[in-house]
């Protein structure tokens, strides 16, 4: 088991578990993959790759997806 | 009681980047009661274009407010705009992360110029738009009732000119019903009418220019029954675009019978 | 596509002296090319109410004129009106002669006070509308736009007042809306509102005002394609309705967003 | 067979034959009489007597029916 | 800056019943905050006519509320109104109890149909305005804008007919422009058209219709600064006057240059 | 009768780039059927900026011609235009020659973006307006209703935004009221209304925005007569100013007596 | 003296001095005979006639005049 | 007296006499210098120069001034 580590995920600070890959981070927010944008330190995630990449410290992650608008 | 089962022999689908649309009004999702009454609302619409917003999930209360977990992207068309979005790079970021989720490369494309007014950046929007044509989008862009940006729009490659009848959210209808039909007289690709239409007469006579469609949102977000005011609107679309087809009558400032003047008794 | 089989569900029939209507169009049928033509539209217009003129049979060619050789009695409820007269007496009689004929009780009452302008003569118009009720008519009375003589109307027993949008066959639409608002919040008879409406946005704000049907002629029968426009007519008068009992959004001078304000990227 | 007499429909003066009833003037017009409505010097004649009602000279009848209107 | 000292070279003066006046705007002595404001509004709009009303005297403090101890006689002619009758017997006893002061036999006839929007009784002002004139007054008759009762009005001796733009008091403008240019097609008499005028754009339109006159009342005494409104009504009723008399430019749904299109450089 | 005598102490003076004009009235000198007619006209509108363009002369008949045969540079602000210009560089290069005239540093910028519409191309109006403004002019520039474009000619120095009523030479008046109020509304430097005002009640309604001021030309020019327009244009943007200065009674949907409910006989 | 009698003035009753003229009536209640317009038992008087014409007990006379009005 | 050269006026060529100032060519084409503005082969020439700068074949001359616009 390895000791957490910080990233930034939608702007704030935030104490995750190191290793995890996107999908175990996403799943770790109780977000369903298939509806989630992963943006990584400015550039945009291909959903296949979520299981694959790991998060590392200091990565910037912005977590996106489709609400109401006009 | 009207029905519309023979619609397509009356008028023939809207076309845009080569899909065919059922109908020619498209909602928003924005601003609604609860989701609930958003749905009920677009089925009575009538319409298979709804747009959606890209925006950070809220870590702490995610499931709730996906829009996808209330549309279903198989029955609709899910048009990702960039509203809120006030620079051309700012736009193109959004694009492509709406288009990263999967489901189109069609982008309505916002860059708004004024928080007051949300008018948008001509300017902008131009270089965005070239940028995301560039990028393989294909892109309906808002923007205001100038000809001129239009015809730019339009030279840069967008596949549907988007000009406002009135402020976003302000439901004063069209007030510039010759600039709407002036454009729409001028371009090739599809014009379709965003913003400021309040009720069912500015649908109905927004079509009569000649447009190829409506999108609105706060309409029936507002209205205090969104489900009849969604109904009012398919049915008001559809009217002012057959009107349209129609061709109506002279307007004449004197009187003409309608009954024959002949054949009257002594 | 918007169909309308709930209808019933959005909107209670309009109801007149009793009989409950399928439709809040009502349609003339003069002016049109051919009988055909005619029918088609009807047809098209989902009404049940046609409006039919009492005129002498031509004796050298009547087999044609007859309007009943073109339309079902059984199918549409014929609506004799009392178009070309220009006293009361006239008046009450094409209206008893059109009763002999056995169909209906009902008469749309017209009585003109001008010819170049065909607006009606208020003061004959309420005299024949008395007599016509003490004869046991149900009268469906066609007055000009003013309040004062609306209430007149409704206080001798007309059945429905019907004022006009503006002049017959004029195609002008509701020039005054303001004035058939206040018509109709202060009658409790029906009102229908009868001439002007020209395409299918003045269908739709006239039944934005609250009032409870139009009757219409030549804005079909002079349309280029009088079944579009029929159908046409059909929807936005349905619209007009449905975004009245919906209730509008507010008109406000600046601009709301229809997306989310929080959320955005940094 | 009884000869003509002169009567006035629908404004023009006619010759006919004499002791026609109503539904017989009709039908010698080939108007069917369940469309027409007929006003005889003046008064709107029921339509089950236009069998009984005859003819006399100097009628004036007017034969109208439903056209086209607004 | 623009003067008018040589306005009768532009426009010929109205003349009403014989009497030519120096212009034509009427204004109204009701509702003025202070006799002071009303005297300067008055003056400021360049006016020769202004209605008073006839009321009981208040035994207790009658100094102050008589018009005449504000108003000279000899500088305006002061036209009395028959405003708050209902019948046309309490609106000939006030145009008498109005002659009999002694200053003019011209009388602006108004007979309220009903309370909640002060529309005419067109029936019993007809009926008002024949007795008025058999007993020898200039009678002025409000009414609203159907030709018809106009027509009616001028047969029976109306000196001047005048038909309202909107209701007394409402600010709504001339919602009609159609029926105003009809009116004064068909009449002879001079045509001044009476309430709901609300800035000046409204009195410049309506002069615009060719009408002879107008009368207001609200739109001053109800401005913020009636002095300065006045002005704006006196300048611009003799601008829409002066526009008609010009015979304005077409309008056209496409531009003209308005410089040469020749002589430019290479 | 209205003069205008004591205008200054109810409207102080239209000020550009420091400069006080004693009318807010500006008009063009184009398409007048004679000089004559021109300078009367001119006279009558009681402006003090007249608009001028540069053209070559005609070498064969050229005393003719020019503008200065017939206006006093003494007497009227000559305000060269650049008329005509397609492109950014074109009109700084008219703008430069007009200055090299000797008149004036100012000029009324025009980049046009289509001939058919004549409708400014507002990014290369930016660009020009920069780079006069750089080069030490007084740039008025005419652009579309646009608040956006407005915001950045000011931001770029702009000494007065003109934004049109509707396309030049049209005569469809103000066709978006809420546009121009609400660039008004934003902007700190002077907005004159430019093109397209037809008639009286459109200048009127086009001041009563809060606007500083109106250009015009064809309506005076394309009148039947050109004196009597160019007086009721004068009056009709003093009256229309003095209308927003004064505070326009408030718009009620019912009716208000003007004369007194109490003190009515038994 | 003459003793008081009771009148009707604008639909209220009023104590007035007997035999008053209606120029006197008008100066006892403060007002311009030139600027009031008089109703007398439903006839209008003429102003020439206010000096000779008296009250009488049980007159209903209605005082009127100008005021603002639209 | 100098032979002519050939210059383009307004865009047109013309035979001018050689050696004229601009200030006698504007002349020559009977027009008043204070009403013009001269371009000469692309840049401005101010007034006050007229009378000193001569004319040389090729010149390129652009002659403007005010005329009615809007």
């Amino acid at each position: 088991m390895l000791e957490d580590i910080t990233i930034r995920v939608n702007g704030e600070p935030r104490e995750v578990q190191g290793g995890l890959s996107v999908d175990e981070l996403l799943r770790s927010f109780d977000l369903q993959p298939g509806m989630i944008v992963v943006e990584r330190n400015g550039d945009i995630l291909r959903r296949e790759r979520y299981p694959e990449v790991r998060i590392a410290p200091g990565d910037s992650l912005e977590l996106v997806h489709f609400v109401g608008g006009g | 009681m009207a029905t519309l089962t023979d619609k397509p022999l009356l008028d023939p689908p809207l076309t845009i980047a080569g899909r065919a649309l059922r109908s020619r009004l498209m909602v928003g999702t924005g601003k609604y009661r609860t989701n609930q009454e958003m749905v009920e609302a677009i089925e009575a619409s009538g319409t298979e274009v709804v747009t959606v917003s890209v925006r950070r999930v809220d870590l702490d209360r995610s499931n709730e407010e996906g829009i996808l977990h209330a549309l279903d992207p198989e029955k609709y068309l899910l048009l990702p705009n960039t509203a809120g979005c006030y620079t051309a790079d700012e736009a193109v970021r959004y694009a492509r992360l709406a288009r990263a989720a999967g489901f189109t490369d069609w982008v309505k494309l916002e860059v708004i110029g004024d928080q007051e007014t949300l008018l948008p950046d001509v300017a902008a929007t131009l270089a965005a738009c070239k940028e995301l044509v560039d990028d393989g989008f294909t892109v309906l862009a808002y923007t205001n009732d100038d000809l001129i940006t239009a015809l730019r729009l339009e030279d840069v490659g967008c596949a549907a000119v988007m000009p406002l009848a009135s402020p976003i959210g302000s439901g004063l209808g069209l007030i510039n019903p010759f600039n709407i039909r002036t454009i729409k007289a001028r371009l090739e690709v599809p014009v379709i009418v965003d913003a400021g239409v309040g009720t069912a007469s500015d649908a109905a006579l927004t079509m009569e220019q000649g447009v190829d469609g409506i999108l609105m949102n706060t309409a029936l977000a507002e209205a205090d029954d969104p489900v009849r005011m969604a109904r009012a609107m398919g049915l008001a679309t559809e009217a002012g675009r057959l009107a349209y087809l129609a061709g109506r009558m002279p307007r004449r400032e004197r009187a003409i019978p309608s009954s024959p003047t002949i054949g009257m008794l002594e």
